[in-house]
């Protein structure tokens, strides 16, 4: 994080809940993440950390059915929550940018490539044809006549990057971006979010769940449980030397990073679903080296070897893995 | 059956025997009108000197089998529609008395011969004279045709021109209503000399003597006339231009009445009179008629009940008559025999066995059983009657079913080869003479009734008696028994008159209504109305 | 199965939120109440008696007026109603029978099969209601059969159509290729796993049906082939009502208002079956 | 090329339909009790006479003679000749087809211009999920208006008080245009009703269908303004649904509202076909369900062909549904 | 090397797109796979792993070549007699590989009542005891799908694989869905009963991790071809063909 600068964004101890007809369940149990320019952070959780909420958080598109009783979150000094709706409009198009999930559902189905090219930067003139070939598309006059349902998800997750960087945004945040695509394209899109958000100093917010590629790509990672950041560091510290259990088990259920033969190191329990105040750390139940204190106070944030740690016991190490039944050929 | 109904004669009412309606008539006289002469409800005013178009609207069109021939026509409205073109040697007044027409006078030497003298400067639509040729050639189509109105002139031996303007009629025997017959639209004088040598179609043409000239014609849509100006008394007819408009919806006709945009529409909902209150300039007067609706109890399925002639008359005891007229007709109905109420020499209905009777036979009612009523949707007055006769009949412990049919539904289940029905209402014209309507009553000389009617010889006889006998006591002794046999075998039963209503704007037009209508034409004197100066 | 039963009551216990569905459910009852009440009871005397002078206004004597023969509106507008809700009631439920079984039918076999059903309806829905209602009556003559066999074959053709479409939707689903795949047979896959999940769309479109049955009983009692005398749907009343606008406006105010209110409550109940049955998240940031 | 080999699939099964619609409406005509001849002979006329006349109408002929005959003749343009009006009954529809057609276009532009803004107006204005309890009620209401309840009740009031518009005399298009379209205004309206409240819903329905899509979404992310988001992204993609309907009720409605053709007096195709009915006169009532069958397919070929050009993926979908 | 479960022998299937457009999803895929085997099938979407794990369920016939069963060529598609429910299938998303009406015991017993007759309610015990084996307590019984997580679906799914005691069950992307913790759970549930109920088993997959944890054999498919099928052993240390390399880059 450079240091100096102001950051470019700023949650601090965000709660945020969506009430549904039956119950309210919250998402966001106090997340706090600085990024300052031009820094790439990969968020990591599992379903229902809240780590989708907080991509939506800084750009307050989250929807009707929520409310965020306590918390601040700045962009470039502006305090998202409170804006009137034609600042933050003027907000998400002039500083943040969002490489959606789902490249082809975040097209208008009914409009050719082009023209919605030309609809979204109607203000920022670009060459359409130079833009796509900047994201490697080959052909680009070709592929502007067609529709979205006529084109790869690959090439559509290109369009969508072309369309969020050529406004040269100072946040940008993909959730999710390759879950949909093959090892291959996932790889080239990638390469060419990070390589142009580089280019542009752009702050880059990627939140996955593939630890490997938050390793290539970000220089800082934040994992996410039950709607708070546990541990927020380099990356490579992060993933070689986890502090927090809840990391630590995580990295160990991983197969891609299994060892052949060892049995995949399982958490017990299931994930927390919130609806108020929880008392301690919501991960103790699951957690092998949690304390007396751990289910009674809630943990403050602490740094631990370079980064911050929510956990009354950072740095336990995993039990010994146990070895493998071969099943007989 | 508003389309289907046939009249074969007309009859003479006496205007005092018509009783005043319970229903709020609309016959009380306008403040600035004159009190009409007697025998009609509303006369025109000669001090109107205005002329111009004048707009009719009725609930439907003529539509024949034989096109616009008017011989061949078989219902009310083809002879009103076809009565503004064609006229016969006589015609009918207003207490049905026998006028002439086209004849200027006749005479009767003996019972079987008239002589009629025709009237001097009768030219047709097409300006050609009117000829004894064309007088004689007409009558003898019209007894040579097929068509059920020949029947009614009654056995005419030979038809011939006994002068220059003079005609002679021979008849084989004695036939009362013959003059009667003669006052109607089917005897009407046509061109022969056109029709002979080919230059008109009397299916799809008219050209008559008459008042007005047809301009064009849009079936079931509008009629258009024009005034006939080579008709004998044309500078009386201030209607220049007759629209005659086909508009099927009652509150259509009743709306444009109201807004004006209609001067002169028929209705046959009795209540329309009612609905016109608080409109100025609006009347809406009830014509009593010689049509009268009946109850047809089908006698010739061996296996119902209403084989049996004890069953039938113990129903008819059942009925009530007057509860009928002022329940479903709203009062404007009268009961009537078979000879139509309001016809002189006419029996009295309360004198009849049925009538008479203290109370129905209850072992009859009970092998009655459950009777299916036939009635059709195209008039609401059927419907109406064919509930209260269902009260009545509950009352005396008989279960009626009705079941309602479209009119081509209805006409095939009733009238067709194989009738498929217990009881039926429907309506017959009334005509002039007492005797005309009773000839539907022999299955053997209609035809048409052969399918569900046992032939009663005793009743053909009275029928042929009533026929031939002259106007006098017997007769109308004679016409007596005819109705109390009628009522005893109780086939086909007279239940009560059938009203007509029409509706005119004074502010447009000042018509000539008469009280009582023999032939249901609506637009009998039409030639006769004044229209008021144009504001 | 019992499971499918604690979800589907469930799902119909009404949401305490949505008052508009309560006010339709309590105008549906109230009409269904009255009319039992005075069917059972003969309250207000018989539908078809004389009971007194023509034309009367209401509440002299009769809480609702005389119509044109007399006899009280009162005991006819129950019958009216009775008549009206039954026969639309009736024709439905077969509409809903046969729309269903066809419509699962074609959804779940698709290619020929469903090619011929939805031709047979489109040949039906290409006639013009009316006209087709009408025929019928000829054909058959008219009264309560024929008005309901009109009913059904002018709603068949829809229902079918959007119960295949929901049914085609479902014949897609994982857990129905996993049944195929374990050999159930056919006509199992379709009563256990098609059937109960396009039970939603057949509530809905049934609904709707209904109303559209009503307004179809109405027009063909308003040209007059409805219902037979002296017997009244509220179609056959309002036609002749409308003859007497002017002197007697009560004989047509009293069942349209009826009739309006009853297809209202319908729509509305149709509108909050939709909204249970085809949740639509309520994500929208617009 | 797949769009003209798909279109003439649909063609095609367009084809298969009218057949069926003919065969239909030929052997259900002739199931009606009675036939013209009783009607216009009347009850008087003898069985002889009665068998004469339908020689002479041709109707004795065997049925499977009768439709070849007219089926031959229909494709030729000739729809055999009406009993009542001895006239070709090519010619009365011609007379009546601009009424019905003026009709029509009138309703459809009241359902037009106020049903769908009215729709996408309680759409978008209301935050998402179907809230605007108004605008429930008010298509409930109007959807539950019958053409002869509310017809009747427009004929009272306009014929009772002086409201202007007069009821019941129309004045043919040839005459005076202006006229025409006055004497039409008030039966177009009734008719227009239950199709401004259908269409409201409709396009309520599918704005509020159009606003959970997650290109709306990323619209919203990209700070684009809601009107803009409205005219660009959501009337597009709402509009099949929309005009789906609009062509039922054109098709519809050309088919001829018979209860307020009766009520207003206006002679249109509705009314002479079942008028048609009434009397058994079986080339009016052949030729006019015909035609309402060619209209409603015709209206529904075109949908498809509009909906495919607004939304690609649906003429994709609907060649690979037929595979 | 006992009898193979199941054999595809030089199978070719072919779609037609349109006119005179033609779509090779299989071209020429030969391999057996023994009782008590899994071998993963790889490859990117649109390489021909679905047709061939629908192949080898026998809901598609192929236009060429034969694909044998316990020793018995295939015919026709809805396996009858003796072999119904000896091929089970899990599939992908697990969202909608329950009927949401079913509860979780009738959902698990289908199979059993389709192969041995027989009311759902006959067969609770045998769901109940196969429940408890994918680790879901008796208390889940008669919970409607919409109230269990995406884990425990998939768990009720296997239990009704599993129910039929099928010598073959595929795996078409059964834990591409789940979170990393949950699919841990899913992929040693698999291990377990695999060693336990000894089925051969087809398990295809994108995500190369997964296969590496449960495959004892791998093949790699490309455009409607095999490219590579090894031991995974020798396939995830030292891979031959160009494009296996490629794939286990981004590992």
């Amino acid at each position: 994080m450079t240091v100096g600068t102001p950051p470019l964004l700023v949650i601090d101890d965000v709660v945020t809940e969506y009430r549904t007809a039956t119950r309210v369940v919250r998402a966001l149990d106090g997340a706090s993440l600085t990024a300052g320019r031009g820094e790439t952070v990969g968020i990591v959780g599992e379903s229902g950390s809240g780590k989708s909420t907080l991509g939506l958080l800084t750009g307050r598109l989250l929807p009707s059915g929520t409310r965020c009783p306590r918390g601040r979150v700045l962009v470039d000094g502006e305090s998202v929550l409170d804006l009137p709706p034609d600042r933050l409009a003027r907000l998400r198009r002039e500083r943040l940018a969002f490489v959606p999930q789902d490249p082809i559902g975040a097209l208008d189905p009914t409009l050719r490539i082009g023209r919605q090219l030309r609809l979204a930067l109607r203000d920022t003139p670009a060459d359409l044809a130079a833009l796509l070939e900047q994201v490697r598309i080959r052909d680009p006059e070709h592929v502007l006549r067609l529709y979205p349902h006529q084109i790869s998800g690959g090439m559509a997750q290109r369009v969508a990057v072309a369309m969020a960087m050529a406004r040269k945004p100072a946040l940008l945040i993909a959730d999710e971006p390759t879950a949909a695509l093959d090892s291959q394209v996932r790889e080239e899109v990638l390469r060419l979010l990070f390589t142009l958000a580089a280019e542009n100093g752009t702050t880059v917010l990627w939140l996955s769940h593939d630890l490997g590629g938050v390793a290539r790509w970000c220089a800082r990672i934040a994992v996410m449980y039950g709607g708070r950041v546990v541990e927020d560091g380099t990356t490579a510290e992060v993933l070689s030397a986890p502090q927090h259990p809840y990391t630590g088990a995580l990295l160990a259920a991983d197969p891609a990073r299994a060892k052949g033969g060892t049995r995949l190191l399982t958490i017990g329990g299931t994930p927390p679903v919130l609806s108020d105040d929880p008392q301690g750390c919501v991960f103790a139940p699951r957690c092998d080296s949690a304390g007396e204190d751990c289910p009674a106070v809630r943990p403050a944030p602490r740094t631990v070897a370079g980064r911050t740690v929510l956990c009354h016991h950072p740095g336990g190490t995993p039990e010994t893995v146990p070895a493998r039944k071969e099943s007989a050929r | 059956m508003r389309r289907s109904a046939i009249i074969v004669g007309c009859s003479v009412a006496l205007s005092a025997a018509v009783t005043s309606c319970s229903a709020p008539a609309a016959t009380d006289t306008a403040a600035g009108q004159k009190a009409p002469k007697s025998g009609y409800l509303a006369t025109s005013d000669a001090s109107f000197k205005g002329s111009g178009p004048l707009t009719v609207q009725l609930d439907y069109d003529t539509v024949e089998a034989g096109g616009l021939d008017p011989q061949t026509a078989a219902t009310a409205r083809s002879w009103s529609i076809e009565s503004l073109v064609y006229e016969p040697l006589v015609t009918i007044g207003p207490k049905f008395e026998v006028e002439p027409l086209l004849a200027s006078s006749w005479k009767q030497p003996s019972a079987t011969e008239y002589v009629f003298t025709l009237r001097k400067g009768v030219k047709f639509g097409n300006g050609r004279a009117l000829t004894t040729a064309d007088v004689v050639g007409s009558l003898q189509r019209l007894l040579k045709s097929k068509a059920a109105y020949a029947a009614q002139l009654g056995p005419v031996k030979s038809v011939t021109a006994s002068g220059p303007d003079q005609v002679t009629v021979r008849l084989t025997k004695a036939y009362t209503p013959f003059l009667a017959a003669l006052a109607n639209t089917p005897a009407a004088i046509l061109p022969m000399k056109e029709i002979d040598d080919g230059s008109l179609d009397i299916k799809k043409e008219m050209l008559g003597t008459g008042p007005f000239v047809v301009k064009d014609h849009k079936q079931d849509q509008y009629w258009n006339f024009t005034r006939n100006t080579s008709y004998r008394d044309a500078e009386n007819v201030r209607i220049s231009d007759l629209k005659i408009e086909i508009v099927p919806q009652e509150a259509a006709r009743l709306a444009a009445l109201r807004n004006g945009s209609a001067a002169f529409v028929n209705f046959n909902n009795i209540d329309s009179m009612d609905q016109l209150t608080g409109t100025r300039d609006a009347e809406a007067v009830s014509q009593t008629n010689s049509d009268f609706y009946y109850l047809i109890q089908n006698s010739k399925n061996p296996d119902s009940p209403l084989a049996d002639q004890k069953v039938r008359f113990a129903l008819n005891s059942a009925l009530n008559r007057k509860e009928i007229a002022s329940v479903a007709l709203g009062g404007q109905g009268r009961p009537t025999g078979v000879t139509p109420s309001v016809l002189p020499g006419a029996c009295d209905p309360a004198k009849l066995p049925a009538a008479t009777a203290r109370s129905a036979d209850p072992a009859a009612l009970k092998k009655a059983g459950t009777l299916r009523l036939a009635v059709y949707t195209s008039e609401p007055a059927v419907g109406q009657i064919a509930q209260v006769i269902q009260q009545q009949l509950a009352k005396a412990g008989v279960t009626v079913k009705i079941e309602k049919y479209d009119d081509t539904t209805f006409n095939s289940k009733v009238f067709g080869a194989k009738p498929d029905f217990d009881l039926a209402i429907g309506w017959f014209a009334g005509y002039v003479d007492a005797s005309m309507v009773s000839r539907w009553w022999n299955p053997v000389q209609a035809g048409f009734s052969s399918t569900f009617l046992n032939d009663d010889k005793t009743l053909d006889a009275l029928i042929d008696d009533a026929g031939s006998e002259p106007a006098g006591a017997d007769r109308t002794k004679t016409l007596a028994e005819l109705c109390a046999r009628v009522d005893s075998g109780a086939q086909m039963l007279p239940l009560v008159t059938r009203p007509s209503v029409v509706g005119y704007r004074t502010d447009r037009v000042s018509p000539t209504l008469r009280a009582a209508e023999g032939y249901g034409n609506i637009l009998r004197d039409i030639a006769h109305y004044t229209l008021p100066d144009a504001k | 199965m019992k499971a499918t039963a604690v979800r589907v009551r469930r799902a119909l216990a009404m949401r305490s939120g949505d008052g508009l569905l309560r006010g339709a459910v309590w105008v549906l009852l109230a009409l269904v109440l009255a009319t039992l009440v005075g069917q059972l009871t003969g309250a207000g005397g018989r539908p078809d008696a004389i009971v007194g002078p023509r034309l009367q206004p209401p509440g002299s004597g009769w809480l609702l007026g005389t119509d044109n023969l007399g006899r009280s509106l009162l005991p006819r507008l129950l019958q009216g109603i009775g008549t009206t809700l039954l026969l639309s009631t009736l024709a439905v439920a077969c509409t809903a029978v046969i729309s269903t079984a066809l419509g699962v039918v074609a959804g779940y076999r698709g290619g020929r099969t469903a090619e011929l059903i939805l031709r047979i309806g489109d040949v039906l829905y290409s006639f013009p209601a009316i006209v087709l209602a009408v025929l019928v009556a000829a054909v058959l003559g008219p009264g309560r059969t024929t008005a309901l066999a009109a009913i059904v074959l002018v709603t068949v053709p829809l229902m079918t159509r959007m119960v295949g479409v929901a049914a085609r939707a479902v014949a897609r689903r994982e857990f129905v290729t996993a049944a195929r795949i374990s050999g159930v047979s056919a006509p199992t896959i379709m009563l256990r796993h098609i059937l109960p999940n396009v039970a939603g769309t057949v509530a809905v479109q049934g609904t709707y049906a209904l109303s559209v049955g009503i307004l179809v009983e109405g027009g063909l009692s308003f040209l007059g082939y409805g219902v037979q005398l002296p017997d009244a749907s509220l179609g056959l009343l309002i036609q002749e009502g409308g003859l007497y606008m002017v002197g007697a406006p009560w004989l047509i105010v009293a069942p349209g208002v009826v009739l309006v209110a009853a297809i209202m409550a319908i729509n509305l109940v149709g509108d909050s079956l939709r909204d249970r049955f085809e949740p639509r998240e309520t994500r929208s940031l617009v | 090329m797949d769009h003209i080999r798909w279109l003439l699939g649909r063609v095609a099964t367009a084809a298969l339909t009218m057949f069926g619609v003919s065969v239909l409406i030929f052997a259900a005509v002739r199931a009606m009790p009675g036939s013209y001849t009783e009607l216009v002979l009347g009850p008087l006329a003898t069985q002889a006479e009665k068998a004469s006349a339908a020689a002479r109408f041709g109707l004795d002929r065997p049925v499977v003679e009768q439709y070849w005959h007219w089926l031959s003749n229909a494709a030729t343009g000739d729809f055999g000749t009406s009993l009542v009006t001895r006239a070709p009954v090519a010619a009365e529809f011609g007379d009546r087809l601009p009424v019905t057609v003026t009709l029509t276009a009138l309703a459809l532009a009241l359902t037009v211009l106020i049903g769908i803004p009215l729709g996408v107006y309680t759409g978008t204005r209301d935050s998402g999920g179907r809230g605007g309890v108004l605008g429930r009620l008010v298509s409930a209401f109007g959807m539950s208006l019958p053409e002869f309840a509310l017809g009747s009740l427009v004929v009272f009031l306009f014929t009772r008080y002086r409201l202007g518009l007069t009821v019941g005399n129309y004045v043919p298009w040839s005459q005076d245009p202006l006229g025409s379209i006055g004497s039409l205004f008030l039966p177009a309206c009734v008719l227009a009703v239950f199709c401004v409240a259908a269409t409201a819903r409709t396009t309520r329905d599918a704005v509020l269908g159009v606003l959970v899509e997650p290109h709306i979404a990323a619209a919203v992310a990209r700070g684009e303004p809601k009107g803009f988001i409205v005219r660009h992204h959501v009337l597009r993609n709402a509009s099949v649904p929309v005009l789906t309907l609009v062509a039922t009720l054109s098709a519809y409605l050309l088919g001829g509202a018979v209860i307020v053709e009766r009520l207003f007096n206006v002679p249109g195709l509705g009314s002479y076909v079942v008028d048609g009915l009434d009397r058994r006169d079986y080339a009016v009532i052949q030729a006019g369900v015909l035609l309402a069958a060619v209209v409603f397919i015709a209206a529904n070929l075109l949908v498809d062909l509009v909906s495919g050009l607004i939304d690609p993926r649906i003429s994709v979908l609907a060649k690979g549904a037929g595979s | 090397m006992s009898e193979p479960v199941l054999e595809l022998d030089d199978v070719r299937v072919v779609f037609k797109r349109g006119r005179g457009h033609t779509v090779t999803a299989m071209d020429g895929i030969s391999f057996r796979i023994a009782a008590g085997e899994t071998l993963g099938l790889v490859g990117e979407s649109g390489s021909g792993k679905t047709t061939t794990g629908a192949v080898a369920l026998g809901l598609r016939r192929p236009t060429s070549g034969t694909v044998r069963f316990l020793g018995a060529a295939q015919g026709r598609r809805r396996p009858r007699g003796a072999r119904a429910g000896a091929v089970q299938a899990v599939l992908q998303n697990p969202h909608w590989s329950l009927n949401p009406r079913l509860a979780v015991a009738d959902s698990v017993a289908e199979p059993l009542a389709a192969v041995e007759a027989g009311r759902l309610r006959t067969h609770h015990p045998a769901a109940l005891r196969i429940l408890d084996q994918v680790g879901l307590p008796a208390s889940f019984a008669q919970r409607l799908p919409h109230e269990l997580s995406g884990g425990q679906r998939q768990r009720v799914a296997i239990a009704r694989a599993l129910i039929t005691r099928p010598s073959f069950i595929v795996f078409d992307e059964a834990v591409s869905a789940l979170d990393v913790s949950v699919q841990a759970h899913i992929l040693n549930l698999i291990h377990d009963l695999q060693t336990e109920h000894r089925f051969a088993a087809l398990f295809i997959s994108h995500d190369l991790a997964a296969v590496r944890y449960l495959a004892h054999r791998v093949a790699v498919m490309r455009t409607g071809q095999i490219v590579e099928l090894a031991d995974a052993h020798r396939f995830y240390t030292a891979p031959r063909h160009p494009y296996s390399r490629q794939l286990l880059e981004t590992l």
